[in-house]
């Protein structure tokens, strides 16, 4: 029996070393991610569909936030709040931007022609995600100070505000890989705007709630900056740790 | 097993597990019934949960320890308990389906999360009943709660997926990640909302250990109702095995 | 009413509604997914009874 | 021990879910170098059978080679090989045609890519609109540039899954001149509808009918009046 099989892989490796073509070199995984990402990048940059329609989406929502608290009192009570206003505006937008990035995939099949090529999956996830987190961040570098402008009046935050960078890099990064794996799987269902925000949200819970701790903490500064600060920081860390190992691993599964 | 050829080969039943099953829905009624007894009689009375010195919750200042509606707890944690096993072995035969790729872990799975749905329903229940009377509002962001308010929403979800999807192999695959993603994702949720110390809710403080008589009426009751979810499980299996069976058989028939 | 006894009611009767009502709503829950259950059983069974009578009218032509 | 692998070796290849089998216990071995066209009534498993080879989708049992690699235990390697065309054109609308095909061929390695991608996109007839978007290419030089895409690295077995649907006569015309003139050496597998196109460009054929192989002949082995009649009995056979 294992003599039968060892001549087995004996004729095998006798076969042609590669049926690859001449004309090709095996590139590493690393080149192909940087191939897939400035794909995304040069893609965005030329439509702009993702970037304007997750801008305009997120000065929506802070105008939404405005005529919410247009009744309210500015004072101190309002930093607690803002925290989680803040995240509200993320996640919101982020929704919109996951939507939107996995439809350019399906629109042509193009997913199919990425899986044809000798490619491993979990590269396409990284490029995916990666390219996520990127619009992410600039539309949050853009609608964060927006959101600090129309506010500030409100009340004043401590001097531990800028920190709130922490948070929101932390956040980012678990919503752009928990958010690319579930945006693969909502791409191909029917209805696929709301399948997304049933299952993102639930599933982001945790790391919202770090993050806005976090936020909070930052924005109030004081005892509570001492408390929860750097505990919802670890936990959002940890969120994000073991989301992304367990999305990159799951991926394979999902596209094929 | 079935003979070979073109009979339609489906997710096995009628092996020991469902000779077990009717003894187990004997067993769970038996336990649990003697559970209930127990948490009425016998146990002794425990004040319930106790909030850290005197809370204002909704409208009411909290701070008594009242009696009779800590009995809920009895059959609160038991469910609570078979919920989550239920979402392990719901994960446990995702990451089998993923693997083999054989329709039955995917029934198998549905099936385990259907009776995880259940089982949260009913410890949502019980535990609404707890937070509305001791204090007295009907919802509050309690660590337990709140997890298991996620927790639903994911398995709902989960539901919703898998009417979304028309291809079943590609269903069964998607449902599959996302049953091990909520089961990744309870913990996390367990764990942050417990560890973040928040000034608004308050912190409710239920342990200090249970007495011996608890801990063994929760064990009696615990393990009746884990009874009634395995043949309840077995139930919905062998039924839903045998509609599989008969939409082979059409398939067969049909042309 | 008898001040001892009132004030042994007063622990226990406001949180009757809701102690039962837990326990009803708990197996109201269980009986519904049986429910459930009987139903597929039922549908399943009515497809089956389709298909003998398919099997019966395709016996009936073939003689 | 043969001489040289074939292009294409199945062995009972099932692909299964429940008891559904999209294809049931397919064998088949095709040499170089040939076109094999692969008819059937809709659902008959044609596609899964090409998304197999295409390594897109694992077989549940049996074995796949191409050109000698075993596809199951070493995708990437039989990917190398392969080149698939679909009615689908698998390319970024906002990317040019060029941008497209350095896309893939830098995920393939091609070793000169600038080079490569212009030699195709001259060979396909659309060197001059190598800078415009997709977008605003027809359907038929949208199939054109596919086709281009496809063979971005020099695949040995060549796949083609309904490459016509959705495409205009004279489009068609176009496309089969463009197909010959990369047929070379190269392995051709088509799955198509039109029983006409198909078995005039090919030298082998393969009738599925749920999931199993009805007949599998070298063409000139075939009577083709008897071929046509056991097609619409087995087309027949789906629709009823």
């Amino acid at each position: 029996m294992a003599e039968r099989e060892k001549q087995e892989r004996a004729r095998r490796s006798d076969a042609p070393a590669s049926p690859r073509s001449e004309l090709c070199a095996r590139p590493s995984a690393l080149e192909q991610y940087r191939v897939l990402l400035m794909k995304d990048l040069r893609q965005e940059l030329r439509t702009k569909e993702m970037l304007v329609s997750m801008g305009i989406y997120a000065l929506l929502v802070i105008v939404v936030f405005g005529v919410a608290l247009s009744f309210a009192r500015p004072g101190a009570d309002f930093l607690e709040v803002s925290g989680g206003l803040l995240w509200a505006l993320v996640v919101f937008t982020s929704l919109l931007g996951l939507n939107r990035s996995f439809s350019h995939e399906t629109e042509n099949g193009c997913l199919e022609g990425l899986l044809l090529a000798p490619l491993d999956r979990g590269v396409v996830f990284l490029a995916k995600a990666t390219s996520n987190l990127a619009f992410l961040a600039i539309v949050e570098v853009i609608a964060v100070p927006l959101y600090w402008v129309f506010f500030s009046s409100f009340a004043a935050p401590a001097a531990s505000a800028p920190l709130i960078v922490v948070p929101l890099l932390l956040g980012s990064v678990g919503i752009a890989g928990i958010g690319t794996l579930l945006s693969t799987i909502t791409a191909s269902t029917r209805g696929k705007d709301v399948m997304l925000a049933l299952l993102f949200v639930p599933v982001v819970f945790p790391l919202l709630y770090a993050c806005v701790s976090a936020t909070t903490a930052a924005l109030a500064g004081g005892v509570l900056m001492e408390e929860a600060f750097a505990t919802s920081l670890a936990l959002a860390a940890g969120y994000d740790v073991v989301m992304l190992l367990a999305s990159w691993v799951l991926y394979d599964f999902v596209v094929s | 097993m079935a003979p070979e050829g073109k009979s339609p080969r489906l997710p096995e039943a009628g092996q020991w597990p469902d000779r077990v099953a009717p003894a187990a829905l004997v067993a769970g009624i038996v336990l649990t019934t003697v559970g209930f007894l127990m948490a009425f009689l016998w146990v002794p009375p425990v004040g319930g949960a106790s909030v850290g010195g005197a809370e204002l919750i909704g409208d009411a200042m909290v701070s008594q320890k009242l009696l009779l509606s800590q009995k809920i707890f009895y059959f609160h944690m038991p469910v609570a308990i078979t919920s989550f096993i239920a979402l392990v072995f719901g994960a446990w035969y995702s990451l089998r389906f993923l693997r083999t790729r054989e329709a039955r872990y995917d029934t198998c799975a549905r099936i385990a999360l259907e009776i995880t749905l259940l089982f949260i329903a009913l410890t949502m229940i019980t535990g609404e009943m707890w937070t509305r009377f001791e204090w007295g509002v009907w919802w509050s962001w309690e660590p337990r709660l709140t997890t298991y308010l996620v927790l639903m929403l994911v398995v709902i979800a989960y539901f919703v997926l898998r009417g979304s999807v028309d291809e079943p192999e590609r269903r069964a695959a998607f449902s599959a990640v996302v049953a091990i993603i909520a089961f990744i994702d309870a913990p996390i949720c367990f764990m942050v909302t417990r560890l973040i110390p928040s000034s608004i809710h308050p912190v409710v403080l239920r342990e200090g250990g249970m007495s011996p008589e608890m801990g063994l009426c929760v064990a009696v009751v615990a393990a009746g109702m884990l009874c009634v979810a395995f043949a309840l499980y077995r139930a919905r299996f062998r039924q839903v095995r045998l509609a599989q069976r008969v939409e082979a058989l059409k398939e067969e028939l049909g042309d | 009413m008898n001040p001892i006894l009132a004030d042994i009611y007063s622990t226990i009767l406001p949180s009757a509604p809701y102690v039962i009502a837990a326990y009803a709503l708990l197996w109201v829950a269980l009986l519904a997914y049986v429910l459930v259950i009987a139903r597929g059983q039922k549908r399943a069974e009515a497809q089956l009874m389709l298909l003998e009578e398919a099997l019966a009218d395709r016996q009936a032509k073939g003689e | 021990m043969s001489a040289a692998p074939a292009a294409i070796r199945c062995e009972g290849v099932t692909k299964a879910f429940g008891t559904r089998k999209a294809v049931d216990d397919l064998s088949l071995e095709l040499p170089r170098g040939a076109f094999l066209s692969v008819f059937g009534p809709n659902g008959a498993g044609k596609t899964t059978l090409l998304r197999m080879i295409a390594t897109l989708t694992r077989p549940s049992a049996g074995r796949i080679e191409v050109e000698g690699v075993d596809a199951k235990e070493e995708p990437d390697r039989a990917r190398e090989a392969i080149g698939l065309i679909s009615h689908n054109p698998m390319l970024y609308p906002d990317l040019t045609a060029e941008e497209n095909l350095l896309l893939y061929a830098r995920l393939y390695g091609v070793r000169d890519p600038g080079a490569r991608v212009i030699e195709l996109l001259d060979a396909v007839g659309l060197k001059h609109r190598r800078l415009d978007r997709v977008r605003t290419f027809s359907r038929g030089m949208t199939q054109r540039v596919s086709i281009a895409r496809a063979l971005v690295n020099d695949p040995a077995v060549v796949l083609l899954d309904e490459p016509y649907s959705g495409l205009d006569p004279h489009a068609i015309e176009v496309f089969d001149d463009l197909i010959a003139s990369v047929r070379q050496d190269r392995t051709f597998v088509m799955v198509s509808h039109d029983l006409e196109k198909g078995l005039r460009l090919a030298d082998h054929v393969l009738v599925m009918a749920r999931g199993r192989a009805v007949a599998f002949d070298p063409k000139d082995e075939l009577d083709e009046d008897e071929f046509r009649a056991l097609y619409r009995s087995t087309v027949g056979m789906g629709v009823a």
